[in-house]
């Protein structure tokens, strides 16, 4: 087996892992293989894709962003406040938001210089106090007709197929082509793998973090609108618990942590990994208690499987 | 105690100016019970940065914090004498909780270093497995604890100072004596620094890794069993909102995420600065909604202002 | 090679895990579940407990969701559930946040589940405008209870003085009501009471137990009383003020009558709580769902104050605590409404 | 004299090379044995088989009579043979004494504690060895270069006096960079040395060799060509034996130097670095190579990297084509024109996680994107043709830069420069770590280059090189122009009297 064949079936592991898991549920379940099922399944995780879409770029970096969840309440305020009176406007305004907050912590890290862990730790709590002051400290209802008319991109069924689906594979379209077909994304790989080195080339790097930040406050913000249209309803709390799941799906599905590798495919494969585990608890019958416990084992365990070490010289 | 520098000063500075700060708006704060009151309010995250700076230093991560807290508090609860089960230690149900910690310290290092899983997904996942623990063996139940001599770990006071804060010193010079005083405190920088050099020098990176994840394990069981005898109950939430609090502690003191640079008596400062902000926050009358931005804005400042960013040629 | 062994070894490892998990295939039978935050509460576990004590009366399979505080988590745990049953399932569920009542109705209507509501749900959903799928919302009144327990803090407070509050998470229903209830039993005393300052402390214990040292910085023996949306937080200022030695003397209160918190009534050191009932909550709402979808009764036909009602909120205070202990807490799995204390009022 | 190391028909093969081919070398007690041989004869192999990095393939090594193989560096320190290698070892954040005594606390711990005075104490004994004089509990961060070099050199001697076996100490290229009294201080360290342990002694500077050896090994393409006492060698004899023939002037192409060139492309007024550069001025035309001659320190280093944008000048003027150009950052040196190949390959010259073609083309961005998106036929195109014409040897465009040879990874970052249409190449090192064939096909290179009309700035790895190359050389000293040289072909200057205005 040649070098390429074995890095092919390595890039090949997540999905493999994704496949044992669906099978090993069906197994106990045949009616989780439904195609109904599935679709609601996949339609259920691409929040959680999208949360981490964006985050992926900065993650591949080398660095993190942990604003992402505050950026997804924070859209799902404003577009729950600003619906009635503005309408399709209040969509633009709240992906402008999440994109401000991009802003925002790629100017802290790169003009203080301070490390992106704390810096957009910080910026979350700015956003989250913006998304108490936009909803006025409750949570806003969408009325029906504002869902119909301005949300059903994200929440409606076209022949078969949930608008979530659609959104989470247009995006997973955008990004990958943003990532390996363009420039940007070949400097986001780039400066994960050797800063140093791009830096000597010539190249602006503090002009590649900053548009990686903007991607990822953009794409929290997108999940703030799906998650406001799904619920029907923005809280400063709608999000909540949703951090270290997105990072975690980042990781599961093989995207190092420590940057330079990684894909946005992976992302997707390592959300639905999540996903299938945590609904698939439920679908198996595990018991409440041990949820958490099989989780967390499950969790370990996947990355240990997806990570491709070949890539990665010390384990951090 | 030669890594006491300028640098190391910075923080203190910063911690200074925003008591000034504080004081010029809240006249109050300057009280020596107030003084007490923060230190005690310090004692258990000062407790847990001790383990997580280390971990840090070694250019890891320790996301179990929560969790192995919230197990060791359980464990405590449980084994002094309480209103669930028939036990009744005593003081002797310290030393248990605390080895309960270090265990599962042991095995986040193991699987950190064994399965080769980066530590940020080997701890996050055995976090949720002891959080997952901590729920299922108690039902949902706390356990509270009746053993009066147990709660004046926290309760009593020795020499007019809460106890707790005595614990809580007592850790941090043992910290700085491992820190400076032992092989293990010194391979930790090593390690952070230059992995593969530390290793052509005979470091034994592979124990020392397991072995910080373990003593990162017995702060954080010690910091259970303080919290257990503060609230007087141990369940599964005790520790919920403990891991950014440390981390941002751990780095706004001026450790770096990267490792190698930093010390656990900055790591104290950094406790104190984010206890001091959260102090500040009430007694400022600061309204509750702004409080989580303005907690964002000031660590940023503060960030920018103790972080010695010369020592970082690239921000992650 | 090494890597791919490696590897190798832990699929197979996850294969046998997956395989390790208990399956539960119920064909034909009912399903009967509860749907709540998480397990880590008293109220939450002792609700759970009701549940599932009534599945057990008719021996039906019972399930349990938590939703971790993540609506979307919930959302997708009841989806597959409904998914799994095929629709054939009772929920009772108290969801994360009061939208998300509108979306689990709407799954349940879709696929002829059936669901009852606690605490949380627009203002604007009902049970009779979307029979007969949604049973009905138990409910207990947030700002009466909350009105009742502040009044005993201020009767324990001798009627004059500041209080400090401290609320649950901002944008929470109950935290809202909570805290309107408080304001309204203050503004009656014709400024006798005074809020000396609000803080939420999003029900966490050890960020109350923080703010409680603050206050007592900034404001030191000026505050009388400590009013706390719940009794976790209520333990968690209780706890700073046994450091103070001030624990007895400054009266707190708090809602839902943890076992804490009575015994901190009992002690004389907390002035009131509030207690539900959360095994009758999670049994009768329950015991109703199932007896809607198995045709027992004919819920459509049952007037709105059987559709949404309060439960029975008992405020518990050192006067009546020995009483409170002795009481008789069995109830009828038939009797649906007998604990009902009317229909549910909407405030403006 | 009694042996104490020694290799038998040492054979190590990489896939497709073989590295060490049947080396027979003995080290006996208490003498200094000196190992020459151009980068790539084989010398950091042998140095790794010593220090049981790598495996031999075939034969045997034997250390005081008995087969041994150590498992690791510090499995041969334990026992006693002790390394000073060329990338340093050295912890910075941990002190001169805890870098000494790394992985050795043992003797200071009492009760698990280490007793930091006697630590510190017994590190003063290991620097008075080296005649270093600072404190053992300074971080080495504080040192400079030169400095942590001899902590390195102390850690090896600690070993003097801690084992009952015999000692090696080999030290590798360890007067790189080091300063003349440094190196006449070591010579002296290394005489003293003698009673006590062999030496291993790796240059590629034959004078030092010669000066400080008893005997000497010369390594050419993985074989020992030439043994012969101290006493016996003249420099131009090892050399010759070292490059395989005589020197001669076809080496450097010398036949290819210009002697004419274009208009003045590059000029530097005043230009000073504070603390490292004072009053440069100099100018450079199209075609034109300019070699700069120093010693560690000098202020070469710093002038190419500010020329490269890496480090902030403190006062003058830089101008391109007789415009003012500012070079704060990296990314306005290559708008303006700049071109740097850094010393520092591995972390600064390549991104070893992209492909050849995304290594070539980093730094020409615009070029091969419209809209942002990159134009991937355009691209291999261009990448094609570079490989072909420098003879890049790569499976393919897509190949990770990583698992390229030294050398062709040096020509890819070359490449990258030309595609990018640099007037200015600032060459730091270019032939720093590749082997000899890829070395002269880095010469034919910059003469290409030349003749393309780019003007070049030459930091060479050895004199010889930038006397070679060069049409004109500026020798600097302490930050100072110290003189300057025309260097046209068939009338190079001395290596001497470059070397006089050096030191």
């Amino acid at each position: 087996m040649t070098e390429k064949h074995k890095q092919f079936i390595r890039n090949l592991v997540p999905i493999f892992t994704l496949l044992i898991l669906v099978f090993g549920i069906a197994a106990y379940e045949p009616g989780f293989l439904r195609p109904r099922n599935l679709m609601t399944v996949t339609a259920d995780t691409m929040t959680l894709f999208l949360m981490a879409s964006g985050a992926t770029l900065v993650i591949m970096l080398g660095s993190i962003d942990l604003s992402i969840q505050a950026i997804a309440s924070m859209t799902s305020c404003i577009v729950a406040a600003m619906l009635p009176m503005f309408g399709g406007t209040a969509l633009l305004f709240a992906l402008a938001a999440g994109a401000a907050a991009g802003i925002l912590s790629g100017l802290v890290v790169n003009y203080l210089r301070i490390p992106s862990f704390v810096a957009t730790l910080a910026i979350g709590g700015i956003m989250t106090s913006v998304a108490f002051w936009a909803s006025n400290e409750r949570s806003i209802y969408i009325s029906d007709e504002d869902k119909l008319v301005w949300l059903n991109w994200a929440t409606g069924t076209t022949a078969g197929i949930d608008h979530e689906v659609v959104v989470g594979l247009a995006v997973l379209a955008v990004l990958s082509v943003i990532l390996s077909l363009t420039r940007f994304g070949r400097l986001v790989r780039a400066v994960g793998s050797q800063e140093r080195a791009v830096v000597a080339s010539g190249i602006n790097v503090n002009g590649v973090k900053f548009f990686a930040f903007v991607i990822s406050g953009f794409m929290a913000g997108l999940a703030g609108l799906v998650m406001a249209a799904r619920l029907g309803s923005g809280s400063p709390t709608l999000a909540s618990e949703f951090l270290l799941p997105a990072i975690a799906c980042i990781i599961v599905g093989g995207t190092a942590i420590t940057g330079g590798v990684g894909s946005i495919w992976k992302t997707f494969v390592g959300a639905l990994i999540i996903a299938v585990v945590r609904i698939g608890m439920t679908f198996v019958g595990v018991t409440v208690f041990a949820q958490q416990i099989v989780f967390g084992l499950v969790l370990v365990l996947a990355v240990a499987m997806t990570i491709d070490r070949t890539k990665v010289s010390v384990v951090k | 105690m030669a890594s006491i520098n300028l640098r190391a000063l910075a923080p203190i500075g910063v911690f200074f100016l925003l008591c000034i700060v504080i004081a010029i708006f809240s006249p109050n704060f300057l009280s020596v019970s107030n003084a007490i009151r923060i230190l005690n309010a310090s004692a258990i995250p000062v407790v847990l940065v001790m383990g997580a700076t280390f971990v840090i230093l070694m250019g890891s991560i320790d996301l179990s914090i929560e969790g192995i807290v919230a197990l060791c508090a359980v464990v405590t609860a449980s084994l002094v004498l309480n209103d669930t089960t028939a036990a009744n230690l005593g003081m002797w149900a310290i030393p248990f909780a605390v080895l309960t910690g270090g265990m599962v310290g042991a095995i986040n290092g193991a699987t950190h270093v064994y399965l080769r899983v980066p530590s940020f997904m080997a701890t996050l996942g055995i976090g949720f497995v002891c959080l997952g623990i901590a729920t299922a063996a108690l039902g949902g139940f706390p356990v509270r604890i009746a053993d009066r001599g147990f709660r004046a770990l926290t309760l009593g006071r020795t020499l007019g100072l809460p106890n707790g804060i005595w614990v809580a010193t007592a850790a941090v010079l043992v910290a700085l004596v491992i820190q400076e005083r032992t092989r293990l405190g010194r391979y930790v920088f090593a390690i952070g620094t230059d992995e593969v050099t530390a290793r052509q020098s005979g470091v034994p990176v592979e124990r020392i890794r397991i072995l910080v994840f373990v003593l990162a394990g017995l702060f954080s069981g010690m910091a259970g069993v303080m919290a257990a005898a503060q609230l007087g109950q141990g369940h599964a939430l005790i520790a919920s909102g403990r891991l950014f609090t440390t981390i941002t502690a751990v780095v706004v003191g001026g450790t770096a995420l990267s490792g190698g640079v930093g010390s656990v008596l900055n790591s104290v400062v950094g406790v104190l600065i984010v206890v001091v902000l959260t102090n500040g926050m009430v007694l400022m009358g600061v309204p509750p909604f702004v409080q989580q931005g303005v907690q964002g804005f000031l660590i940023i400042v503060a960030v920018s202002i103790a972080l010695d960013r010369r020592q970082l040629e690239f921000v992650k | 090679m090494g890597k791919f062994s490696r590897q190798t070894v832990l699929l197979a490892t996850a294969a046998a895990l997956s395989s390790g998990m208990g399956a539960a295939s119920f064909a034909d039978d009912m399903t009967l579940a509860i749907s709540m935050r998480s397990l880590s509460n008293p109220y939450h576990a002792t609700f759970a407990r009701g549940g599932e004590e009534f599945a057990k009366s008719v021996n039906l399979p019972f399930e349990v969701l938590v939703t971790e505080g993540n609506s979307e988590k919930g959302l997708a745990d009841i989806r597959a559930l409904i998914s799994r049953t095929n629709g054939n399932v009772c929920i009772n569920v108290d969801p994360n946040d009061s939208p998300d009542a509108a979306t689990i109705v709407d799954e349940a209507k879709a696929a002829g589940a059936y669901v009852v509501t606690q605490w949380n749900k627009p203002d604007d959903l009902h049970p009779w405008d979307n029979d007969p799928n949604y049973v009905a919302h138990m409910s207990f009144s947030g700002v009466g209870t909350s009105k009742e327990i502040t009044n005993a803090l201020i009767d324990a407070m001798g009627g004059e003085g500041g209080i400090v509050a401290i609320g649950g998470i901002l944008s929470n229903v109950p935290a809202i009501e909570r805290k309107l209830g408080m304001e309204q039993a203050v503004a009656d005393t014709d400024g006798k009471v005074e809020i000396l300052d609000f803080q939420p402390a999003d029900w966490n214990e050890t960020k109350a137990f923080e703010i409680m040292q603050a206050w007592l910085t900034r404001y030191g023996d000026d505050v009388k009383g400590v009013w706390a949306a719940n009794d976790s937080m209520g333990i968690g200022a209780l706890e700073a003020l046994r450091q103070e030695g001030k624990a007895g003397s400054v009266p707190v209160v708090g809602i839902d009558g943890t076992e804490a918190a009575l015994s901190a009534v009992e002690a004389g050191e907390m002035a009131g709580t509030v207690a539900w009932d959360p095994m009758w909550t999670g049994g009768m709402g329950l015991s109703l769902c199932h007896a809607a979808a198995s045709g027992a009764i004919d819920i459509t036909a049952e007037p709105h104050e059987h559709r949404e009602f309060y439960g029975t909120g008992i405020v518990v205070t050192p006067e009546n605590i020995a009483e409170f202990r002795e009481r008789d807490t069995s109830f009828d799995y038939g009797d649906y409404w007998a604990k009902s204390t009317g229909q549910i009022q909407y405030q403006q | 004299m009694k042996t104490v190391l020694e290799l038998r028909n040492v054979t190590k093969e990489f896939p497709g090379v073989r590295a060490l081919d049947s080396v027979n070398l003995h080290v006996g007690r208490n003498e200094v044995v000196g190992l020459i041989g151009e980068n790539g004869a084989g010398k950091s192999t042998l140095v790794k088989i010593l220090a049981g990095i790598h495996r031999i393939n075939e034969g045997e090594m034997l250390f005081e009579g008995k087969p041994t193989s150590f498992r690791s560096p510090r499995d041969a320190f334990n026992h006693g043979l002790a390394m000073v290698f060329q990338e340093q070892s050295i912890i910075q954040t941990l002190t001169v004494a805890e870098n000494i005594f790394l992985g050795r606390e043992q003797e200071f711990l009492r009760f698990g504690i280490i007793d930091k005075r006697s630590m510190n104490s017994a590190a003063k004994v290991e620097l008075a060895k080296v005649h270093l004089n600072c404190e053992p509990s300074e971080k080495c961060s504080k040192l400079d270069f030169a400095a942590r070099q001899m902590v390195e050199i102390a850690k090896a001697l600690s070993l003097d006096g801690r084992l009952d076996s015999d000692i090696v100490i080999l030290l590798d290229e360890p007067t790189s960079v080091l300063e003349r009294r440094e190196i006449n201080l070591l010579f002296e360290i290394i005489g003293e040395l003698k009673a006590k342990a062999s030496i291993i002694f790796i240059s590629h500077r034959l004078d030092e060799v010669l000066e400080v050896s008893d005997r000497i090994y010369v390594l050419r393409d993985g074989a020992v060509v030439h043994e012969t006492a101290s006493a016996d060698a003249s420099i131009t004899g090892l050399h010759e034996h070292m490059v395989g023939r005589q020197l001669d002037h076809e080496y450097y192409r010398e036949n290819k130097q210009r002697s004419s060139f274009g208009d003045p492309v590059l000029s530097v007024r005043d230009l000073t670095i504070d603390g490292e550069l004072r009053n440069l001025s100099v100018d450079l035309a199209a075609g034109e190579i300019l070699g700069l001659a120093g010693v560690v320190g000098s202020g070469r280093e710093a002038f190419a990297r500010c020329l490269g944008g890496l480090m902030l000048p403190s006062s003058g003027e830089i101008l391109i084509d007789g415009k003012p150009v500012k070079l704060n950052q990296p990314n306005q040196a290559v708008d303006s024109g700049f071109g740097f190949v850094p010393s520092e390959r591995k972390s600064e010259g390549i991104v070893s996680g992209l492909s050849v073609a995304e290594n070539m083309t980093l730094a020409a961005g615009k070029r091969f994107s419209r809209f942002g998106f990159i134009r991937f036929d355009r691209e291999r195109t261009e990448c094609q043709h570079w490989i072909k014409r420098l003879q890049i040897r790569t499976p393919s465009v897509k190949t990770p830069m990583q698992s390229l040879s030294g050398g062709n990874q040096q020509k890819v970052v070359l490449s990258k420069w030309q595609i990018v249409g640099s007037k200015v190449a600032v060459l730091d090192h270019p032939t720093r770590g590749i082997d000899v064939g890829a070395k002269e096909d880095v010469y034919e290179l910059i003469r290409e280059m030349a003749d393309q009309g780019i003007a070049i700035v030459l930091l060479g790895d050895t004199l010889e090189e930038v006397i070679g190359l060069s049409n004109r050389i500026l020798v600097l000293r302490d930050g100072e122009v110290s003189a300057q040289f025309d260097a046209p072909a068939g009338a190079k200057p001395d290596q001497l009297d470059l070397i006089s205005n050096m030191v």
